[in-house]
């Protein structure tokens, strides 16, 4: 075994996402039942005592941010972010394509615990097939029974990686540009057309069903002790085996690479890895041997993030790969705030400075410059991400970019 | 003639914040939003028409010009980047006679750049309108394209 | 109440007062480019950030809620270097024209880099390429100078309500704009200059008011506008004893009926007062002419007359219209003539009309 | 105004417009009312022939025919009194008449009124509902609602309304003219009108004579003088010989130009005091050159009754002088010595012998204007009236019927005719139309056509047409929209080569207010 560990993807491929009866048949649903059973205050205990912290970036612990929602609030809303936007992320439409019905149900139990009768899935623009997926997925529970009174729709986006951040998705959701909002207020309190509302990660509800049905314990025992659980990673880039998978979030990135990944492509050496999609951070060689729950990776400066791993191999030219990522950004800037607006267009420039052989040592001062102040001021974490890998890589491999300047 | 701009509309009428939404139902027919489905529309949300106009701009698969009738997007985020994105834009433009952002003469095909449209197990990725195109070479245009000549 | 140290200043304030007004009452000088107290926050221009000890970022103290016990500094290094840059980026897509701009000497951005020593951005690359002009007679938009605080459009739709432009775009490359980015004239701008009244910049200035004379120039005189019956505050700009434009006083104290609101015959309708067709000398019909006379000859032919018809036909064969436009004190002084000095009250004005 | 225009912004939950065009002709207020719909939920009730721009707003709109105002209101009336949604308390407590008002509503059917008015009957009760069931609920109205041969009786009317519902001296409620011109108000407090003294002290109580005798050291004569229009009339008939008109152009402005333009030059003398040579004063023998707002000092009084510090702000143009000197002159020459040295010495005089003035002073207004009743230097001014009671105690329910406009469309004038302002000219355009940038953006006067109407007689947007009444006609261009009424035809009066009061009617006349109907004229439209 490669030390995989199965828990939303157990029945990958052996049951049909789209039909209640197939995932009631393999468990599912049990924990709906068992939440149905039990007062609000105790699921969301229940969920804190599982330690499970949000897949989608942040890491912040689950049953916190239910706990922050108003008890008495007359409408609540419960959103799922599937806007996995992050370049290299596939995770999250793979979990709808393998195990939907886990989705809706942990929406339904969070929608149980903060006393919601109303829940969206923001899907992204790029996967018109999960909409479809979904709308039959959630007819298919409804028929079955399993979600009585709770009504979920399916709303699209339409291309704003910017939208993943959880107040543009909800500005998104309410028909709007998709700008994030400040905070606070928090969408716990003030979201969804300005009342209390829940904004988790697709694979954040997935794991609720597993933790109701076998308890917080079970959960919290499972991979590294301040982030417990699994974690369904994807692999791209410089790889043998580019393709995803669900580990243990003690799993070690160099396992990753070596054991999942197969190697890298060619026997050739790794020049990098990128961990958590284009607002990651690179990671050099000498750092890989660190476990990729979300702690160890701060301390190495990197984040998990959404769980894209993507490798480069020595051959690789960093330099250009970061000028890339500083498009993908200029790109996605919503244009709200100056630092991100003006720093990701600027930030850019300078990179494709740098990597035609035109840029100085100057260009890339002023660039360290401009990241310190975009991650410092920045309204979103759009734009407090946007510098960290231009950042890491001139951190970690300031002779390639020497070697460009002019 | 099909269906008029406030029938494709309408469905979405008392859907809150249905506006994207109903976008998305335009360009499902016309690949773009034409002004005057536009103006309809904030007319039909009860919205301004800055407003609708603005929303209509933010989102990159939206588009207020006229559009072809396929509309080829190249990922070029990252890991397409590395994997070769860039040889299969050259060879697409080549193709089609074409630059980014351009339609075709005849108003088959236009060429856009996309970001990460997550199928990346099997990259360079092309998507054409809903379907997405795995592995891309520049070689493996001619036959991609010919589904839809 | 909550008790907060900002500067080292200890200060106590309401419970939801903003952290910006928090750090104004502490009397820490904070720049701020979007934020307008009469519109909705928009948290963008990052320019009034602070460093809340224990906060990993910088905090924008205009969105943020003062909380107790927080140790805020409104100048420290981070701070000030976030400031910096902020300006730089703004400066590097803004067309600097300072020597002809009819901002200079009343543009924040200027004030703001003057505070901070910005002279140059690090960042200059392309340049700003957003103007288009506009061909309306009152309204001047040269996005091109624009710093994108979106002032003029939350006043549009908040002060307003015509909703004429938003954001067009997203990134860089967003822009105001009106729907289908057409201009002014063909969208719902009512021309009430609310829009120029906010902007920090000289991206939107009055046409009308171009050339003629810089604020700084200006004497100011507080008045009331001469049209409809609202009784709208402005503040005339005058230069040379002449008016040159027109100012928005948005306290209410000092501006009560309209808080700065102006509609476009207030803003940009004041130019008449120098119209060559002013009648500048007294006129008296000869031979079925009207020539210019000296006060004197006027006056003494209107008594004469008046004397005339009075004693000929009485008192009540004259009438009186005064004037809906001019002062209390002008139609009490032409009722008085009426009543008191022809002895007719034959006096009416149009105020059905 | 009962009350504060504020009071339209943040109080009102309910705005009933009648007869205004607010956006277009108060814009300022016009923002206020749309904000409060906008941030505070108000519910805006319209009733106009014209969909003005606040109608998009409305939680109701009523596209009532011009000139069948009490129709419409006695039978919200008659709603309201059925449904028993009026303020009983307010009703027996502070005001007397009642019993009549409801005698005479009951025929007032929505059934009937919406035959009349042209308008669903449901409208008609969702309105009144609407209206009655606020607590907070304010009417404005302008020349819409006064501009009839009816006027005096469609404010009545609406008083009624108000007092029916108790919507009178509370925030947030009121009935609110909106006043057209920047010192209309002002005008009025100042007693220029042919039967008040300032303060509207009737001129034929002796009382009130004596007291204006004592303080002006002359005899004063005892009976109400003519209002502007019988004075053209009386012009006309020869039995007024002199005019002297200051800063008015009653050739643009009042109805009938023609007619205006006979009486003018039936008579002996004619002094005109103005800032252009007007319309008017090119007829006058005497031509005075007054200044504009900008080169005096003195007070207006706005809608809402604040009087307001004006400031010279430039020297008079040319040897042009400021009104008041040119007033103390003229006056001096006939005899009666005036030597004020400011208008603040003037303003001093008014305050002593108007009590609703008395504690206002120039000292007390150089940073916020008070608004009138203000007894005394200590009293801050009156925002809202008839709070605790009415002035004349109780508020008195004057019953009204509906009558016809004087002039009914026929065969030959087959429309109604309907006129009013635009947003970017005031009035007779003196003014606006010297504004370098507002004539190039609307230099030409257009008229407003329903596509159904315009189609009957085949005219299309943009097209040169000739409007006529009894009166006459005007040529200008068709502007096609469906933001009027089919069959109603609208107009402005700022344009003196295509002049509405051409077409107006001067013979039908308000019997009290004596206001001419502007708003009702008989008319037909043909393309040239």
């Amino acid at each position: 075994m490669n030390g995989e560990k199965r828990i939303l993807l157990e029945y990958a491929d052996k049951i049909n996402p789209e039909k209640a009866e197939d995932y009631i048949k393999v468990g599912g649903y049990k924990g709906l039942e068992k939440a149905r059973k039990m007062k609000p205050k105790q699921i969301i205990e229940e969920v804190k005592k599982s330690k499970l912290r949000g897949r989608g970036g942040a890491g912040f612990s689950t049953g916190m941010k239910w706990s922050f929602v108003p008890e008495h609030a007359p409408v609540k809303y419960v959103v799922c972010n599937l806007d996995e936007g992050e370049p290299g992320t596939y995770k999250d439409r793979i979990i709808c394509e393998k195990n939907a019905q886990a989705l809706l149900e942990g929406m339904a139990i969070c929608a149980l615990a903060i006393g919601a009768k109303k829940g969206y899935i923001y899907c992204r623009g790029e996967y018109p097939h999960i909409v479809r997926l979904l709308n039959n997925a959630i007819e298919s529970a409804k028929k079955a029974g399993v979600l009585e009174d709770f009504d979920i729709e399916v709303r699209m986006g339409a291309g704003a990686y910017v939208c993943g951040e959880e107040t543009a998705l909800i500005e998104s959701i309410e028909g709007k540009r998709g700008e994030p909002r400040f905070k606070p207020p928090f969408p716990g309190v003030e979201g969804l057309w300005g009342v209390p509302t829940v904004v988790n990660n697709v694979e954040t509800f997935a794991c609720i069903p597993y933790i109701l049905t076998h308890g917080a314990e079970w959960f919290a025992s499972i991979g590294a002790p301040d982030y417990p659980g699994t974690k369904v990673l994807t692999l791209t880039g410089d790889i043998n085996n580019p393709t995803y998978f669900e580990v243990p979030t003690d799993y070690l990135l160099s396992d990753v690479i070596y054991k999942l990944g197969g190697g890298i492509k060619g026997g050739r050496k790794l020049k990098a890895v990128q961990v958590g999609g284009s607002s990651g951070a690179f990671i050099p060689p000498e750092n890989i041997h660190t476990s990729i729950d979300f702690d160890s990776m701060s301390r190495i400066g990197a984040s998990l993030g959404s769980g894209a791993v993507f490798v480069l191999d020595e051959t690789r030219d960093i330099v250009d790969v970061a000028t890339r990522i500083a498009k993908f950004f200029e790109h996605e800037s919503c244009g709200k705030c100056n630092p991100c607006r003006e720093g990701t267009f600027r930030m850019y420039e300078m990179m494709q400075r740098i990597n035609a052989g035109r840029g100085s040592e100057e260009d890339l001062e002023n660039i360290l410059v401009l990241s310190r102040v975009m991650q410092k001021a920045s309204l979103c974490g759009l734009g407090q991400a946007a510098p960290i890998p231009i950042e890491t890589t001139i951190k970690h491999f300031r002779e390639d970019y020497m070697r460009k300047l002019m | 003639m099909g269906k008029s701009y406030a029938e494709i509309i309408m469905p979405y009428k008392d859907k809150k914040g249905g506006l994207i939404e109903a976008f998305h139902a335009l360009q499902r027919e016309f690949n773009y939003i034409p002004e005057e489905a536009l103006k309809e529309a904030a007319r039909i949300f009860k919205i301004p028409e800055s407003k609708a106009y603005g929303v209509a701009t933010f989102y990159s698969h939206f588009s207020v010009e006229k559009r072809g009738k396929y509309i080829i997007r190249m990922c070029e985020s990252a890991p397409c980047h590395v994997a070769g994105a860039g040889e299969v834009l050259k060879a697409l433009e080549q193709y089609l006679g074409i630059k980014v952002g351009e339609t075709t003469p005849d108003g088959k095909f236009t060429l856009e750049l996309c970001e990460c449209v997550g199928q990346c197990q099997a990259i360079p990725v092309i998507t054409i309108n809903d379907d997405v195109v795995l592995s891309v070479s520049p070689e493996r245009i001619p036959e991609i394209l010919k589904k839809y000549e | 109440m909550i008790t907060l140290t900002i500067d080292g200043k200890r200060v106590t304030v309401p419970k939801g007062t903003s952290l910006l007004d928090a750090c104004r009452i502490a009397g820490a000088d904070i720049p701020t480019l979007c934020h307008d107290p009469e519109l909705s926050l928009a948290g963008s221009c990052r320019m009034c950030v602070v460093e809340v000890a224990g906060r990993r970022n910088l905090i924008a103290s205009c969105v943020t809620p003062a909380e107790e016990g927080m140790q805020v500094e409104t100048e420290s290094e981070a701070v000030i270097e976030a400031r910096r840059i902020i300006l730089e980026l703004l400066l590097a897509r803004h067309k600097l024209e300072c020597h002809v701009c009819e901002r200079d000497g009343d543009c924040k951005l200027q004030d703001y880099c003057y505070r901070y020593g910005v002279k140059d951005s690090r960042f200059k690359g392309e340049e700003p390429h957003f103007y288009k002009e506009d061909p309306n007679p009152f309204i001047e938009r040269d996005y091109d100078k624009c710093i994108m605080c979106t002032k003029c459009i939350r006043a549009c739709a908040e002060i307003t309500g015509a909703f004429a432009i938003n954001l067009k775009n997203r990134g860089h490359n967003a822009v105001i704009s009106t729907a289908f980015d057409l201009g002014l004239k063909d969208s719902t701008c009512v021309f009430c200059g609310q829009c120029i009244m906010v902007c920090p910049v000289g991206s939107l200035v009055s046409k009308v008011e171009k050339g003629r004379g810089r604020t700084y120039q200006t004497e100011k005189v507080r008045t009331v506008c001469t049209y409809c019956g609202t009784g709208c505050t402005l503040e005339l700009k005058v230069l040379n004893d002449r008016v040159v434009g027109v100012n928005s006083i948005r306290d209410e104290k000092l501006s009560p009926a309209n808080r700065g609101a102006l509609c476009v015959k207030g803003r940009f309708g004041w130019d008449f007062i120098d119209s060559p067709e002013r009648l500048k000398e007294p006129l008296v019909r000869k031979n079925g002419e009207l020539m210019p006379v000296s006060w004197e000859e006027a006056l003494d032919y209107t008594a004469k007359r008046l004397k005339e018809v009075k004693e000929k036909w009485g008192s009540d064969s004259i009438a009186v219209f005064t004037s809906a436009r001019t002062t209390n004190e002008e139609n009490y002084l032409l009722q008085k003539l009426a009543r008191a000095v022809i002895g007719t009250n034959n006096i009416d004005h149009c105020a059905r009309l | 105004m009962t009350n504060s225009i504020k009071d339209l912004e943040e109080e009102a939950e309910v705005i009933f417009l009648i007869g205004t065009n607010t956006t277009e002709n108060h814009p300022v207020i016009g923002y206020k009312i749309r904000q409060n719909v906008l941030k505070r939920g108000a519910k805006l009730i319209v009733a106009d022939p014209r969909r003005i721009e606040l109608a998009d707003l409305a939680e109701v709109y009523l596209p009532f025919k011009p000139g069948t105002d009490i129709m419409l209101i006695n039978a919200m009336m008659h709603v309201i009194i059925k449904e028993n949604l009026l303020d009983k308390e307010f009703i027996e407590k502070r005001t007397e008449g009642f019993e009549e008002v409801k005698e005479i509503v009951e025929k007032y059917t929505p059934e009937l009124a919406a035959r009349i008015c042209g308008v669903p009957a449901e409208d008609i009760v969702k309105a009144a509902r609407i209206y009655a069931e606020a607590d907070k609920a304010a009417i404005c109205y302008a020349m819409g609602v006064t501009q009839h041969s009816k006027g005096t009786d469609n404010v009545k009317a609406i008083c009624n309304l108000a007092m029916l519902t108790g919507n009178i001296g509370k925030p947030g409620s009121g009935v609110n003219p909106l006043r057209g011109q920047n010192n209309v108000q002002g005008a009025c407090d100042m007693g220029g009108l042919p039967d008040v003294y300032p303060g509207y002290q009737k001129v034929e109580i002796e009382e009130n004579r004596s007291k204006f005798e004592k303080a002006w050291g002359v005899k004063l004569p005892d009976r109400k003088g003519l209002t502007l229009t019988e004075a053209i009339n009386a012009a006309l008939e020869g039995k007024i010989k002199a005019l002297y008109i200051m800063g008015e152009n009653p050739m643009l402005s009042d109805p009938d130009s023609h007619h205006v333009e006979e009486a003018l030059d039936n008579l002996e003398f004619l002094v005109v005091q103005d800032i252009f040579l007007t319309e008017t004063a090119a007829k006058a023998d005497v031509v005075l050159p007054g200044v504009s707002f900008a080169e005096k000092d003195g007070t207006f009084t706005n809608t809402e009754r604040r009087v307001q510090r004006v400031r010279k702000a430039v020297n008079p143009r040319g040897n042009a002088k400021p009104d008041w000197q040119i007033l103390c002159e003229v006056a001096t020459r006939l005899g009666y010595p005036m030597s004020y040295q400011s208008p603040e010495e003037i303003f001093e005089e008014i305050r002593s012998l108007t009590p609703s003035y008395a504690g206002i002073t120039y000292k007390r207004i150089e940073e916020t204007g008070i608004q009138w009743p203000c007894p005394d230097t200590d009293h801050p001014g009156t925002p809202i009236l008839h709070k605790e009671k009415f002035v004349r105690g109780r508020g008195k329910f004057h019953p009204v019927e509906y009558r016809e406009a004087a002039e009914m469309p026929d065969d030959e004038y087959p429309l109604i005719l309907t006129t009013g302002r635009n947003l970017y000219h005031y009035h007779t355009g003196t003014m606006t139309r010297r504004v370098a940038a507002i004539d190039q953006h609307k230099p030409h006067n257009e008229v407003e056509i329903h596509p159904r109407t315009a189609q009957l007689y085949g005219i299309k947007d943009g097209d040169m047409v000739r409007l006529s009444t009894r009166r006459g006609s005007i040529k200008l261009k068709a502007r096609i929209t469906e933001n009027i009424k089919e069959g109603v035809v609208f107009t402005t009066f700022h344009f003196g080569e295509a002049a509405a009061n051409h077409l107006t009617n001067a013979s039908a006349l308000d019997p009290v207010a004596k206001i001419p109907e502007f708003k009702v004229a008989a008319a037909r439209i043909e393309k040239i």
